[in-house]
């Protein structure tokens, strides 16, 4: 138990929407351990990032519940003060698209000379320098000492990606949140970019959530999953069972859409319908249930609850138990 | 193909879908401020031409030696001025008039902007180029003193001719904005996609591009309304609006440059003010709900 | 013939003075008369010893800083110059000459040359003598060729040998000659009795500062500008370019030290007057807004002085075209105005009385000649003019074959009548003023359709640079007139601003006449023009609407001050009787 | 038989302005000497980076950009040339975009898109073009009722459907199809994939089909050319490509496509740092001084590399 | 960076060409001329025909634009008729009263808005928001004259806190202390007239910027640096939302340039807009033509500035 870094218990994360509040996360349960590699995939909308946002605190209108245990302490309702002590020392976070997330108007080393000021405010100058220098070579930048006097739009995407590792581990965080690192970047950027966070993990001994939608970078590089979505987790497991014995059928569904190089040309699954607005999630019910139309109704509980089939693995709903997979009769 | 007969004859119903426009006009109703200033424009056209078509203009500005300067009566609501003529009427007439040119300057300034604007942004390069710098050329115009000198220049200087003035000079905002959105414009798909589609530029430019900027030309046009208003009246104040003789929001305040009118008739030049202001106000407020309509960012809810 | 302030200028239609009293208003409410104002300052208390005063000049403009008489164009400018210089002659209120100024002069026999004798205690504000030479170094500079002032006009052009020195045929003006260093004589080619009415130009040039300076150079120069001299009573001593000029008394005055010991000047916009009035901000100011006046009747601290302007309004109709190569008016017998019944019932149709009193609270009133009362001595008072009477008018119309079609008159030939009216732009009054005559003429009957035009462009097109507009008929305008009466200059067969262009024998006949040898004698000259104001008033070419006061108030401390012309009161003598101005209560 | 696209040394040159009167000082070689063939029924895919110039070629064959050199024929004629004039031509090429927001004009229907080519080149009835569009919705597997609707009232998918009504209205032989399932979510992607090789079916539609995923680009492609900095690098059937990989930014390429079963982890990596470290040893002998890739040489029938002239 | 100057400069040339024949026209169109006022029906019309022709009145328009550009060129814009002196002088009396007007003008409108539209859009929709936005929307719509009128009437002559004309006190050295005050004294109230109304759609945008700039990413990544609010405001939301407002500074001038002529003609503030006023009304072409070419090169160089400006601090623009 002493490995668990983050426990995350029945999070609800809300957003005002015409004077009315709809979850974006609902109750949530998670935890990271030291030293593991959890991603969390799903759907665009489905509410991955404002799981993270929530994490770091970075909300500053949603309503949040529930806790959010970091080594036990509830992060959730810190003062800012305490918070800002743990964001960007012990929590890290590499945010989705490069550019955005870099100041232009400052220079890239300025910007990861700043989280080491505020955290280590002892340094020197020159250290802290040298610190910089390091730091980008370690997140592979060649020309670190020319790129440090840069500013953002002067590098490449791929680039750009790692200067944001660069802050997000400049303290070696223990814990590192990577929403979408790689969605905007080449195959083989993603490679190297994949290999970066990998190597830092073993480095760092940190916990990383890694959320994605790419389920091939959720095989390359995470020990568990969960799968949320509308909110929701549907499904959590370890990779391994995951890959091969995933139950719930958005799981499934996510799997098999997916044309992989090694599979024959086939019709590829597809998946009825669009992940509902905010506004219009189902509240009660199996939310994914709009889309499996040729299932029978009953097949669902009520009120999914999260059971727990074999150690470590989770699926909410136990409709799966009567969802057969069949590829004739998806379309109709 | 056989079924498609059918077909035909069932759905004819047109599904109502909120246009663009209605989209504007929802956010507009619904934004409390705005709609009272809308009713309250409303009204204030209504007054000020439908009452102008039952007002004797000539009655209005009809001299009168023995009530100079009277103070607001049931004869005379807002008084009279230095002429005893009715300052309520050349209030009416005065409105009518800056209004008027406003909308006319409006229109037309529109007008040429949205055409520079479009075909520049949407053709780019040497067009753009051109028109761009004959842009920058009038941009740097110092606004006010070209006006004043024109005005002064003109031979027949009358309404025509002053809004063609205001127009020559006001026209650059309105084509920047048109074209740096239609450049935007130009490099989404669907552009490219009709011309892949075998559309002639022009069908292009009036069907496909000209609509995705109507919102932005309806707030664009209503914003400049209103500076057109606070432009005219500005000038008028000066002495270089409006010709003399013919009322206007400006000249009304410009009595107020008489110290002693300013002090004690308040009733000549505080109304034409306050209208002033009121108007400016209530067209800023449809303005700027508009924009926040077409802002999907700053819509409400 | 002209000097300071006498040449004939177009007054905009409004603005200038006017005047008031604090005693008894006429009749009616808030209608004052001109009657009723004093032009000399009661004095109140005695003088102390020193002191300064403030004096406001309105005006919504900078003064333009040429500040010497040879040079200057604007009448701001006069308003300063008048503190520190002067002419060497000085006028009484008939603007004749008198022997009471800086110099004295005698007239030869034939009238044609007059002979100037400086006092000797006449020094420039540098010590230097104002001498006979400076005199004639004027003459000099102003008949040169490079010269860019406007002063070169008929008082010039009539002193023998000035034709000859101006197109650089000699080098020197043979009518001009110094007799001694205080002793000058000037002669003309003519004879007339406008040579005693402002028509010699007495303003002397330094010669020791402005002799070696280039011609053309003079009026921009530091001398003219920033650092003027002159022999007047009082010295310039800092200026604020087109803001404030103060001055500091000469002890060297001619008349002797003046009494304060400080006199600041500065520019207010007429739409402050008041309140710098009120406040004790300026003491005096040279003319107050005649608009402004009603309201300000009662001004406690404050006495109001007023005179008659040399100016009046008048409406023109034209008659003619110019002929620019002959300069000749020519008066064409088929305008559309040409029928002089129709020009008289315009002129009935109209009641200036009211005018006057509505509008201008009594300060403008009902003008009956051509030759206003600020020339007491030829204004006949006894012309009543043309009265109003709206039903004569008809009368006069219908007699005459303009004959009601419908709402409006046609010509006799039965053609449609449209008169074009061009007046002025420019103060408050214009507009409804000219509106209310339209709509007097077409309460007689007349289609007159009004355009506004702004100063410039009205001159323009009525006639200024000799091409008439065509398509107008009858203007407003006004006239300022000059010190020397004679109306040639406004209404001769030659004169450019003859807008009208009218003209007729007994017109030329009688101007002629009122400068001939036979009018030295004043009762004589006296009869040919009261002949020409009743010949004009009959005639009609122009008719007269308005004459105008001005009215000026002067703090209760300020001492020995007058406004108009001759009174003899000098600025030397101005004084103050307290320290500080009284404030309004 | 002859093929139905055929371009032949295809470049394109961007200008590069610069200094003070914005002179041309360089120019971009967005597509550099590029060749290929597609026949009729086929789909031919193009790889690459990001900026190898995959769009470029694209838009060249659709007439969207200019073509500094080569030729682009289309049954024979050149496109370049007789585009302009030949109608028949405009109508045979049509193109599927990639973003299926800005694609569709947000102001305009459903009917008003799909009749938009319809009204370019034939005179319809009103009755006769909706039902022609009716058709077509049908066809794409919309509601016929969504003719009056607007382009957000629909999903991602459905747009990429609507797009592809509006390509195939006309009745193209031609399709390019620039990324067209990028923005989509995984499980949309899917849905337009199938569809798009239904309608291939259907219609024996021949696609030209840009895409940077390598594993759609198997999924879809009989022909597969890659691209690197504006050259090709290599050409061939999928097999050839998937299987056969013979220069070494293919390999590359494919090595780096994750690998969807995590118990090969390892392997995968060791490979990985195979071809990586295959990559730098022999960068020279693929990519001449300026790292630009040699011409094609074949290597088989229907393979063909790019490799130094001698070697 | 130094390209975009030279370039921009380049195409000031041509501008200020046109501007300046522009100008020659208008003012060649205008009725009447110098002359016009001076109806003396003593001085023989001829007298002023031999002034134009030595003026060069009556020589063809191109050969009158030539002579005066080409001495507009060496800063020579002929003499004021009006005022006798060489329209330089004349304007170099008046152009410090307007520089300095402009300049607390625009002193003014910065004190203001940038606390303003940091407060406002830092605490966005809370009471001082409000209060601030309150303001803005109020100045957004009142016209600068009737303000201006109101503030004379209100300070200038209601409660006489403030003279009501003129740029100094008659009788003042310059250069002396009291001089100096009283210049300032003088100014205060047009400009901050000016400033309030002038400074509405500079706190407007600064808010907005701020709003926005609070929403982008990049000051997310400041916070998850674990930056204080503080420094997340001071480094990162200031900096950049000031950065446009910095760019606007040129443009500024280019606004003034309106205000100064209401302003200097409701306060009798013997500046360039005033002369300006009044030389139109009098037809003194030479100091018309001169001030708006003046004016207009001045708005070109405010342009400049902005590009300029917006070159050094925007890295993204000075990196081409
Ligand atoms: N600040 C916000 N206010 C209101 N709604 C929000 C806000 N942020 C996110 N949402 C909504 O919450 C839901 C979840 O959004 P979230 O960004 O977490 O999705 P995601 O899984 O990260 O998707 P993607 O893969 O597109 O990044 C969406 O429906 C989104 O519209
Ligand atoms: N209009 C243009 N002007 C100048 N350069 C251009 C233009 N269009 C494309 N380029 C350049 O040509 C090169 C190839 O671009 P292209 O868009 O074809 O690449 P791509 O392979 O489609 O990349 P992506 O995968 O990012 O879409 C790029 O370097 C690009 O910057
Ligand atoms: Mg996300
Ligand atoms: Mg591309």
């Amino acid at each position: 138990m002493n490995t668990e870094l983050l426990e995350v218990r029945n999070l609800t994360t809300s957003f005002r929407i015409e004077d009315d509040y709809y979850a974006a996360v609902d109750h949530v349960n998670l935890t990271v351990k030291k030293n593991e590699v959890l991603a969390i995939v799903g759907e665009s909308g489905s509410g991955k990032s404002a799981f993270a946002f929530s994490i770091m605190g970075l909300h500053n209108k949603a309503k949040i519940d529930g806790q959010i245990l970091y080594k036990g302490q509830d992060i959730a309702n810190i003062s800012p003060t305490k918070l800002n002590k743990l964001r960007g020392k012990e929590m890290g976070m590499i945010f989705q698209d490069p550019l955005s997330a870099l100041n232009p108007l400052m220079v890239i080393g300025e910007q990861i000379d700043e989280i080491l000021t505020l955290h280590q405010p002892k340094l020197s100058s020159r250290e802290k320098k040298d610190k910089v220098i390091n730091l980008l070579n370690q997140v592979g930048i060649p020309r670190p000492e020319q790129i440090y006097k840069q500013y953002p739009h002067e590098l490449s995407g791929g680039m750009r990606q790692r200067v944001v590792i660069a802050i997000a581990i400049a303290n070696k965080p223990e814990l590192l949140i990577a929403d979408e690192p790689t969605t905007a970047l080449d195959v083989t950027i993603q490679l190297q970019i994949l290999e970066l966070i990998r190597d830092l993990k073993n480095e760092i001994n940190a916990g990383i959530i890694l959320i994605t939608h790419d389920l091939g970078v959720v095989a390359e590089m995470a020990d568990r999953v969960a799968v949320m979505y509308a909110g929701e987790i549907v499904e959590i497991a370890d990779i391994y069972t995951l890959m091969t014995n995933a139950k719930h059928p958005y799981t499934r569904s996510l799997l098999n859409s997916i044309p992989t190089i090694t599979e024959e040309k086939s019709k590829l699954h597809v998946i009825q319908g669009i992940v509902p607005s905010l506004k219009n999630l189902p509240r009660k019910g199996c939310r994914f249930k709009a889309r499996i139309p040729w299932i029978n109704d009953s097949a669902h509980e009520e009120n999914p609850q999260m059971h727990e089939i074999a150690p470590g693995h989770f699926v909410r709903c136990t409709c799966y138990q009567h969802f057969h997979f069949p590829d004739q009769a998806e379309e109709e | 193909m056989s079924k498609a007969n059918d077909v035909v004859i069932t759905s004819q119903k047109i599904d109502k879908s909120p246009s663009s426009l209605s989209i504007l006009w929802r956010e507009l109703v619904r934004d409390k401020v705005a709609l009272i200033s809308l009713i309250f424009l409303g009204l204030v056209l209504v007054l000020v031409y439908g009452t102008a078509l039952v007002l004797d203009q000539d009655e209005i500005v009809k001299v009168d030696l023995f009530a100079l300067y009277e103070p607001p009566s049931a004869q005379y609501w807002l008084g009279t001025d230095y002429g005893g003529r009715d300052v309520f009427g050349q209030l009416v007439i005065g409105t009518r008039n800056s209004l008027s040119i406003a909308f006319l300057v409006t229109l037309m300034t529109g007008f040429l902007g949205i055409l520079i604007g479009v075909l520049s942004g949407y053709f780019g390069g040497v067009i753009d180029n051109i028109f761009m710098r004959i842009v920058d050329f009038f941009m740097v115009l110092p606004f006010m003193m070209i006006v004043i000198a024109f005005v002064t220049a003109v031979p027949k200087y009358n309404i025509t001719s002053f809004s063609l003035i205001m127009t020559a000079f006001l026209w650059m905002g309105i084509a920047r904005l048109i074209r740096s959105k239609a450049l935007q414009e130009r490099e989404l798909e669907y552009v490219k996609a009709s011309k892949t589609l075998g559309s002639s530029h022009l069908k292009i430019m009036l069907s496909q591009v000209l609509p995705n900027l109507s919102s932005i030309i309806i707030v664009t046009m209503t914003l400049n309304l209103a500076a057109n208003i606070g432009l005219e009246s500005g000038l008028s104040f000066l002495g270089f609006g409006f010709p003399e003789s013919t009322p206007s929001l400006g000249t009304l305040v410009s009595y107020a440059r008489n110290p002693q009118t300013l002090e004690s008739r308040w009733w000549i030049w505080l109304p034409a003010s306050v209208l002033i202001l009121v108007l400016m106000l209530s067209i800023n407020n449809v303005g700027q709900a508009l924009k926040r309509a077409t802002d999907a960012r700053q819509r409400r809810g | 013939a002209c000097s300071e302030k006498e040449a004939a200028t177009p007054t905009p239609s409004t603005n200038t003075g006017d005047t008031k009293t604090e005693e008894k208003p006429a009749n009616e409410e808030g209608v004052y008369s001109i009657d009723d104002f004093n032009n000399v300052k009661t004095n109140e208390g005695t003088a102390i010893e020193g002191g300064s005063i403030t004096f406001g000049l309105v005006s919504d403009t900078a003064f333009e800083g040429t500040l010497n008489y040879n040079f200057y164009s604007g009448d701001p400018d006069v308003q300063v110059l008048g503190w520190f210089d002067e002419g060497l002659l000085t006028w009484d209120k008939d603007y004749v000459y008198t022997n009471d100024g800086a110099a004295t002069y005698e007239t030869s026999e034939d009238g044609k040359t007059f002979t100037l004798t400086i006092r000797d205690n006449v020094n420039w504000h540098d010590g230097k003598p104002v001498t006979a030479e400076d005199l004639q170094f004027a003459y000099e500079v102003i008949g040169n060729k490079a010269y860019d002032g406007p002063r070169y006009d008929s008082n010039f052009t009539s002193v023998v040998g000035m034709d000859e020195y101006h197109a650089g045929k000699a080098k020197t003006i043979s009518g001009i000659k110094v007799l001694s260093e205080k002793q000058i004589s000037i002669t003309y080619k003519e004879s007339t009795p406008s040579l005693l009415t402002g028509g010699v130009w007495t303003y002397p040039l330094a010669k020791h500062i402005f002799g070696d300076m280039d011609v053309a150079k003079m009026s921009s120069s530091k001398e003219v500008r920033e650092t003027p001299i002159g022999f007047g009573p009082f010295k310039v001593e800092t200026i604020t370019p087109g803001e404030s000029v103060t001055f500091v008394k000469n002890e060297d005055y001619w008349r002797g030290a003046p009494k304060l010991d400080k006199v600041t000047l500065k520019v207010i916009n007429p739409t402050t007057v008041v309140q710098e009035l009120k406040s004790g901000g300026v003491d005096l100011v040279d003319a107050f807004p005649t608009d402004q006046y009603k309201d300000n009747a009662d001004m406690s601290n404050v006495e109001f002085l007023g005179a008659i302007d040399r100016a009046y309004t008048y409406i023109g109709f034209k008659l003619g075209t110019w002929d620019e190569a002959n300069g000749k008016v020519v008066t064409n017998p088929d305008a559309k105005m040409a029928d002089k019944n129709l020009r008289k019932a315009m002129w009935m149709a109209v009641d200036n009385d009211q005018v006057g009193k509505r509008f201008y609270n009594g300060l403008r009133w009902n003008a009956t000649t051509l030759i206003p009362p600020s020339h007491p001595e030829f204004h006949d008072s006894n012309n009543p003019g043309v009265a109003y009477d709206p039903e004569a008018a008809k009368a006069l119309l219908d007699e005459a074959g303009y004959k009601l079609d419908g709402e409006f008159r046609t010509n006799p030939d039965g053609s449609p009548l449209e008169i074009n009216f061009v007046s002025m732009t420019g103060g408050d009054t214009a507009e409804p003023l000219a509106r209310y005559y339209v709509q007097s003429w077409a309460a007689i009957g007349l289609k007159v359709n009004l355009e506004m035009v702004e100063f410039n462009s009205f001159y323009d097109r009525v006639g200024n640079t000799g091409k008439d507009d065509p398509n107008i008929d009858v203007y407003q305008a006004a006239w300022g007139v000059g010190i020397d009466v004679d109306p040639a200059g406004l209404y001769g067969r030659d004169a450019l601003y003859n807008f009208s262009r009218f003209s007729s024998e007994k017109n030329d006949e009688l101007l002629a006449k009122g400068v001939s040898a036979e009018a030295f004698d004043v009762e004589k000259r006296k009869e040919i023009y009261n002949e020409w104001q009743q010949y004009m008033v009959d005639e009609v070419p122009v008719f007269p609407t308005l004459y105008r006061a001005v009215v000026a108030p002067v703090n209760k401390r300020v001492m020995n001050y007058a406004i108009g012309d001759g009174t003899g009161i000098y600025l030397n003598d101005l004084a103050v009787n307290a320290d500080k101005p009284v404030v309004a209560e | 038989m002859m093929a139905l696209l055929e371009v032949e040394g295809l470049k394109i040159h961007f200008p590069i302005r610069g200094g003070l009167i914005k002179r041309e000082i360089g120019n971009i070689k967005a597509v550099d000497d590029v060749s290929f063939s597609i026949e009729q029924g086929q789909t031919y895919g193009l790889v690459g980076e990001s900026g190898s110039g995959k769009t470029t070629t694209g838009r060249a064959v659709i007439g969207l950009n200019h073509v500094t050199a080569g030729r682009i024929l289309f049954n024979g004629k050149d496109l370049a040339k007789e585009r302009r004039k030949d109608r028949q031509l405009q109508r045979d090429v049509q193109m599927i975009f990639q973003d299926p927001y800005s694609s569709l004009n947000p102001k305009k229907r459903v009917i008003d898109i799909i009749a938009e080519p319809l009204r370019n080149y034939e005179r319809l009835t009103a009755a006769e073009e909706k039902r022609q569009v009716r058709d077509l919705l049908e066809k794409v597997g919309l509601s016929p009722e969504s003719i009056y609707k607007y382009p957000h009232e629909f999903s991602g998918g459905q747009r990429q459907r609507i797009g592809i009504a509006r390509a195939i209205a006309l009745k193209p032989k031609l399709i390019i199809a620039d990324e067209p399932v990028s923005a989509l979510d995984v499980s949309v992607q899917a849905q337009v994939l199938n569809f798009m090789q239904e309608i291939q079916k259907e219609l024996n539609l021949t696609y030209l089909f840009i895409s940077h995923d390598l594993g759609i680009i198997r999924h879809m492609c009989d022909q597969i050319g890659i691209m690197y900095k504006g050259r090709y690098v290599e050409q061939g059937t999928t097999d050839d490509i998937f299987e056969n990989p013979q220069h070494i930014y293919t390999k590359r390429l494919i090595a780096a496509i994750p690998d969807m079963d995590p118990t090969k982890r390892d392997e995968m990596n060791a490979f990985r740092q195979m071809v990586k470290s295959e990559y730098e040893n022999s960068y020279r002998n693929f990519f001449d001084e300026e790292g630009l890739a040699y011409s094609l040489k074949s290597i088989s029938d229907t393979h063909r590399v790019a490799l130094p002239q001698k070697g | 960076m130094w390209n975009i100057i030279l370039r921009r400069i380049m195409i000031m040339i041509p501008q200020i060409f046109l501007l300046s024949l522009l100008v020659f026209l208008m003012a060649k169109a205008m009725p009447g001329d110098a002359l016009t006022g001076l109806l003396d029906p003593s001085i023989d019309p001829k007298a002023l025909d031999e002034q134009r022709e030595r003026l060069g009145l009556n020589n063809p328009w191109y050969v009158q634009y030539w002579d005066w550009i080409r001495n507009a060129a060496q800063g020579d814009f002929g003499q004021s008729f009006r005022f006798k002196m060489p329209v330089m002088d004349l304007i170099g009396q008046r152009i410090s009263n307007t520089f300095w007007l402009a300049f607390a003008t625009l002193v003014f409108t910065y004190l203001i808005a940038i606390p303003l539209g940091i407060i406002s859009g830092r605490y966005n929709d809370t009471w001082s928001d409000r209060l601030i936005t309150g303001y803005t929307y109020l100045g957004f719509a009142a016209p600068l004259f009737i303000f201006a009128l109101v503030m004379l009437w209100i300070f200038g002559f209601h409660f006489g806190l403030f003279p009501t004309g003129g740029s100094v006190a008659p009788g003042l050295t310059p250069g002396t202390f009291s001089y100096v005050a009283s210049k300032f004294y003088h100014l205060l109230l047009p400009a901050l007239s000016m400033a309030l109304i002038a400074t509405v759609s500079t706190v407007q945008y600064l808010r907005s910027e701020i709003i926005d700039i609070k929403h982008k990413e990049f000051v997310l990544t400041a916070r998850a640096k674990g930056a204080s609010e503080s420094r997340v405001y001071n480094k990162h939301i200031l900096r950049n939302s000031l950065l446009p407002i910095a760019a606007f500074f040129g443009y500024e001038i280019t606004g003034l340039i309106g205000g100064t002529i209401i302003i200097e003609s409701i306060f009798s503030y013997p500046g360039m807009g005033q002369l300006f006023l009044n030389s139109i009304s009098l037809r003194d072409f030479s100091v018309v033509t001169a001030l708006v070419l003046i004016f207009g090169i001045a708005t070109i160089l405010g342009s400049l500035l902005s590009d300029i400006i917006l070159g050094l601090v925007d890295p993204r623009i000075r990196i081409k």
